[in-house]
C-alpha cells in the first residue's frame, strides 16, 4: 500500500471512505427504523438484519479512515461527532423511512447499484477498501434478491400495493442521478485505481432496474428531475432530524466511554 | 369423564411423571392444552412488545458497537417471537388468532414493558435484569413438559444469556465511568429492581394457575424459588458494580441460605398490570398502527402467491 | 419576601417554579409543532399564539428561578442543559400533539384547570410567583374560550369530528388525575401560602368539564385508569425525543451565546 | 374593443398615471386583474410555504428568546397569507380555489423556500437576506396601484423589516461568537447570498411581465433595479460581520455609484424553479398533507354553524 504513505492521497481516501461509511451509516439508520414496525415478525428480522449489515460496513469504513487519519480518531467519532454540512452520504439513503413500498424500491436502487459498484471496489489498489468490498458483496447479493422479490410480489400484488410502489418509484427517481456522478477527488482516486468510476454504471444499472420492473408490472419513471447534493454536505432537511436524534446521548456525555 | 378419557389421561400424567415430552400429536387434557397456549402466547407477545422499549434507544445509541449490539438484541427478541409462536401453533391456534387476542386484550404480555425507558441506562439495565428474571423462569422451562415448548426454550435461552451478559456490560461501563454514567446506572436499577422481581408473578400463595402447572410440568419451579434465586444472583452483582442497592431490608438469612428481602409493591403491581403503566396502551396502539399499516403489504403477498398459483396451474394444464 | 431568606424554602420554590416552567415549556413546545400544520391559516396563528403565551410563562418561572438560584443560571440552563429525569413537567403536557381534536381535549383540560389554579397562584405570598400568575390569567381567559368553542364545534359538528374528539377524551383522562396530587414539597408551600392546593379543585374542574362537554353532546369519560409521575421525573417515551431534538443545537455548541 | 372599453381603459390608466389607487369595484381590465390575481397569489403562497423551512428549526432553536422570536415570525408569515389571500379575493378568485392552484403547481411560491435549511445560521440568513430582499421588493409595493394590495404591503412590511432586523441580530452573535459559531454564519451566507439574489427574477430583458407591469404600476421598479439596491446595502452589512464576500467579482462602481457584481447562476435558477430543488416536493407535500389532515377539522366548523343558523331560525319561526 505505497499510496497511503502520499499525504494528498491519504486525504482523498479518508475522504472517500468516510463518504462509503456516511452511506451506509444513513441507510442502516433509516432501516433500524423498522424494527418493532414491520408488516410481520419476519420482515422485522429481515430488515433488522440488511440495516446490521449497512452498520457494520460504516463501521468498517469509519475505522478505516480513523486509522489513516492517524489522529487517533475512532469510529464514533466520525458518527457522532460530525454536524450534517460534514456528512457526505448520497440524499437517497437520508430520506424517511416511508412506507414499505419506499423503503423497497430505495432497497432496490441501491441493492442493484452495490452488486455493480462492489464488485469494481474489490478490485481496488487500496487493499482496505478492497477486503471491505469483499466482505460486503455477499450481503448485498441476498439484499438484492431480497429487494427484487418483493418488488416483484408488490408490483404484481394487489392494486394497491401496485399503486404504492409506482408511486415510490416516482417519488425517489430524481435521487438516483447522483449515485452515478463523480468530484475532482474521486476522479483523482479513480486515476490511482483506488475509487470506482460509478459513471459507467448508469446504463447496467437501468437496465437490470428495468427487468425487474417489467416483471413487476411496474412502469420505470421518466420524469427529467434530479436532486444533488449529498457529497458536498448539501443536504435535505430531513438529515439534520436524524442527527439531531442519533447524536443526541454521546454528545450529551462528552468524553464518555459506552 | 369416560373410562376412555380417564385412560388417557392417566397415560399422560404418568408420562410427565417419567419425563418424558409430550408432543403435538399426542393425546392431552383440554385445560393442559388451553394453558399452554395461554403461557406460550403470552411469551411471545411478550418477546415481541418487548421490541418496543428497547428498540426506542435503538436510534439513540451512544456508539455504533452498542447500536450494532441493540439491534441485533431486538431482532433477536422478534426472532424468539416467531419460534414462540410456532410452538403454540403446534397446539391448533393461529398466529393470526394470537395477535388477534393481544391486540384487543384478552391475551397478556410481560407487564414489565409497560414501564418506559427512559435513559440510555436503562438499556443495560433491562439486559441485565429484566433478561436475567426472564432467563431464571427459562432456564427452568427447557425441562417444560411440552416438547416444542421446550425446544424453543433451549434456543432462546442461549440468546438471553448473551443478551443479559451485553446488558451487564452496558451497566459496568456505565458504573466504572463518569459520575454522571454511574449516576444514570444507579437510577435505572433503582427503577427496574423491583419491576424484575414482580416478574416472577404473585406469591405462590396466590398464583392461579400454579398448582396445576406444575403437576403437569409446565412449570418446574414455584414463582417464589425462581424469585429467590434471581435475587440471590443479582446480590453479588450489584456489588461487582459498586451500586447502591435498591432493597434497604435486604438481609443474609445464615440459616435459609438465602437473602431475605423486602416486600414487593404488590400494588404497583397489580396497578400497572390493570392499565395504569405508562406505556399499557402505547404499547398495543403501537403494534395495532404497525399491523394495521402492514395490512397491505400482506395482502400483496397473498394475492401475488394466489397468482403464482394460478399460473402455475394453468402451465400444467 | 421574608420566605427567600430561608434556604429551605427556597430550594423548594425554586423546584416549584421548575415545575410550573416545565408544564408551560413542554405544552408550548408541543403546541409549536403546529406551525405550518394547522387545519387552516387562522389556526397556524392562533396555536402559535397560544404557544408563545406558553413559552412566555417557562421563560419567567426559570427566570425567576434563575434568580432564587443564585447561582448565575439563566433560563436556558434549565430548558436546554437538564435531562429527562430533571424534568419534572405533568405527563399530559409531553404527550405528542397527536391530530387537532386530541391538541383541542387536552388544551381544555389544562385551560379550565389553569383558569382555576392561576388565580389561587395569583393570591401567593410569593410575589414573583403572583406576578407570573397575574400576566398569565388574561391568556389563559382567551385559551379557554377558544378550547370550549372548538369543543363544541367539533363535538357537536359531524360525525368523525364527534367521534375524534371523544377518542381523545378517552385518551387523555387518565392523564389529569396528576394535576391535582400533591407531594410533600408542594404540602410544605401550601402551608406558607406560596403554592396552590389544586387538590380542592377537582370536582370544580370535573363540573365544567362536564358542563362543556355536555354542550359538546360528547360523555364525560368514565374510565378508571390513571398514570402518574411527571413531578419525580417518571416520564413516558415522549418525552425523550421532545427534548433529544429540541436541546440538540444547545448542547451541541457548549458555552456559545445566541 | 369598444368604445366604451377604450373610454374605461382611458379613464383607468389616467387614474393609475395620477397615482390614484385603484379599489375592488373600480372598473379594470381583465389582464390587469389576472396579473394582479397572480402576483398577489404567488406572494401569499411565498409567506405560507415560506413558514415551513424556518418552522423546521422551532422546535431546535437554541435559546428560548429565540425560540419565541422564530415562533413569532413563522406565525407572522401565516398572518401576511392571510393579508395577502384576503387581497387577493377582492379580485373575486376564492382562498380555496388559489390553494387548489398551489397544491396543483399552476400557481408558483418563491423559489427560495426550495432550498433547505440545513443549520441554525440559516435561520439568521433567510432573515437577514431573503427577508432583506423581500421588502427591496415589497417597499416599491406600498406604492402599487391596487389599494387592497398596497395597502397589505404597507403593514407587512413593518413586520417584514423587524423580521430582517431579528435575523441579522442572528448572523451578529454568530458572526462574533465562537469560531465554530461563525463559521454557521459564513456557510450560511455562502448558500443564501445567490439565491436571495435571484429572488429579484430574471433580468429586465428576459422578464415576462415587467413591461405591462410597469405601464400598470403593478410593479413600481424593475427587477435589476431592487437588485442593485439589495446588492449595494448587503456589502457594508457583510462587512460589519466580518464574514466574507460569497462573491468574488463583486467591485465598486463609482461612475455608476454602485457594486458591479458577477454573474448569477441562471442555470441554477431555472433549475430550481423547475423542480430540481431539494425541497420543491416536500413543501407541496407538506402543504397538502396539513390541507388534508385539516379536512375533518373545516368540515366539523361548516357542519357546526350550518347547524347553528338552522336552530337560530326554527327558534325566529
Amino acid at each position: 500500500m505505497t499510496i497511503n504513505t502520499q499525504n494528498d492521497s491519504t486525504a482523498d481516501i479518508i475522504e472517500y471512505a468516510l463518504r462509503l461509511g456516511d452511506d451506509s451509516l444513513i441507510l442502516g439508520h433509516r432501516l433500524s427504523e423498522w424494527a418493532s414496525n414491520g408488516p410481520f415478525l419476519e420482515e422485522d428480522i429481515a430488515l433488522g438484519n440488511v440495516a446490521l449489515d449497512y452498520l457494520g460496513r460504516a463501521r468498517m469504513y469509519y475505522t478505516y479512515a480513523a486509522e489513516l487519519s492517524g489522529e487517533g480518531k475512532t469510529e464514533d467519532d466520525y458518527a457522532y461527532l460530525r454536524d450534517e454540512r460534514d456528512f457526505s452520504n448520497h440524499l437517497l439513503n437520508e430520506l424517511p423511512k416511508g412506507d414499505f413500498a419506499y423503503t423497497i424500491v430505495r432497497q432496490l436502487f441501491i441493492d442493484v447499484f452495490n452488486a455493480l459498484y462492489l464488485p469494481l471496489l474489490q478490485q481496488s489498489a487500496d487493499e482496505n477498501l478492497a477486503a471491505i468490498a469483499s466482505k460486503s458483496i455477499k450481503e448485498t447479493r441476498y439484499h438484492l434478491r431480497r429487494s427484487q422479490d418483493w418488488c416483484i410480489r408488490l408490483g404484481d400484488g394487489t392494486e394497491e400495493s401496485h399503486q404504492r410502489m409506482q408511486k415510490s418509484l416516482g417519488e425517489l427517481w430524481g435521487y438516483v442521478h447522483e449515485l452515478f456522478e463523480q468530484d475532482a477527488l474521486e476522479d483523482r482516486l479513480i486515476e490511482q485505481d483506488i475509487a470506482v468510476d460509478s459513471s459507467g454504471l448508469k446504463d447496467k444499472w437501468l437496465a437490470q432496474i428495468t427487468e425487474t420492473l417489467n416483471k413487476a408490472t411496474l412502469a420505470v419513471p421518466d420524469a427529467e428531475w434530479a436532486v444533488r447534493g449529498g457529497r458536498k454536505g448539501y443536504h435535505t432537511e430531513h438529515l439534520g432530524h436524524l442527527l439531531s436524534v442519533m447524536q443526541s446521548v454521546h454528545r450529551r456525555y462528552p468524553g464518555a466511554k459506552w | 369423564m369416560s373410562t376412555n378419557e380417564q385412560s388417557l389421561e392417566t397415560t399422560f400424567q404418568n408420562k410427565i411423571d417419567s419425563e418424558l415430552k409430550i408432543e403435538p400429536k399426542d393425546w392431552m387434557p383440554d385445560a393442559y392444552r388451553k394453558n399452554l397456549v395461554r403461557q406460550i402466547s403470552q411469551h411471545a407477545h411478550s418477546e415481541v412488545i418487548g421490541e418496543q422499549p428497547e428498540g426506542n434507544w435503538i436510534t439513540r445509541a451512544p456508539s455504533l458497537r452498542r447500536k450494532a449490539v441493540l439491534l441485533a438484541k431486538v431482532q433477536d427478541e422478534a426472532g424468539h417471537g416467531l419460534y414462540l409462536y410456532s410452538a403454540a401453533e403446534t397446539l391448533g391456534v393461529s398466529r393470526a388468532e394470537m395477535i388477534e387476542a393481544l391486540q384487543t386484550g384478552k391475551a397478556k404480555y410481560a407487564s414489565i414493558f409497560n414501564y418506559p425507558t427512559q435513559t440510555w441506562g436503562d438499556i443495560g439495565a433491562i439486559g441485565w435484569l429484566v433478561d436475567g428474571a426472564a432467563i431464571c423462569n427459562q432456564v427452568s422451562l427447557q425441562r417444560t413438559s411440552y416438547g416444542p415448548y421446550a425446544r424453543s426454550m433451549i434456543r432462546i435461552c442461549k440468546e438471553e444469556s448473551f443478551h443479559q451478559r451485553q446488558g451487564y456490560q452496558i451497566m459496568i461501563e456505565l458504573a466504572k465511568g463518569t459520575p454522571e454514567q454511574k449516576q444514570l446506572a444507579q437510577d435505572s436499577l433503582n427503577r427496574f429492581y423491583w419491576p424484575s422481581l414482580m416478574m416472577f408473578g404473585p406469591h405462590d400463595s396466590e398464583s392461579a394457575h400454579s398448582a396445576k402447572s406444575m403437576k403437569w410440568k409446565i412449570k418446574r419451579e414455584t414463582n417464589d424459588d425462581l424469585r429467590q434465586k434471581f435475587i440471590d444472583q443479582t446480590v453479588p452483582q450489584i456489588e461487582f458494580l459498586g451500586l447502591e442497592h435498591p432493597d434497604k431490608a435486604l438481609k443474609w438469612n445464615e440459616k435459609r441460605g438465602h437473602y431475605d428481602s423486602g416486600e414487593i409493591d404488590w400494588e404497583e403491581f397489580y396497578n400497572v398490570i390493570n392499565g395504569n403503566g405508562h406505556c399499557n396502551r402505547q404499547r398495543i396502539e403501537h403494534h395495532v398502527k404497525a399491523h394495521e399499516e402492514g395490512a397491505w403489504v400482506r395482502d400483496a403477498q397473498n394475492a401475488y402467491n394466489a397468482k403464482v398459483k394460478q399460473r402455475q396451474a394453468q402451465a400444467v394444464a
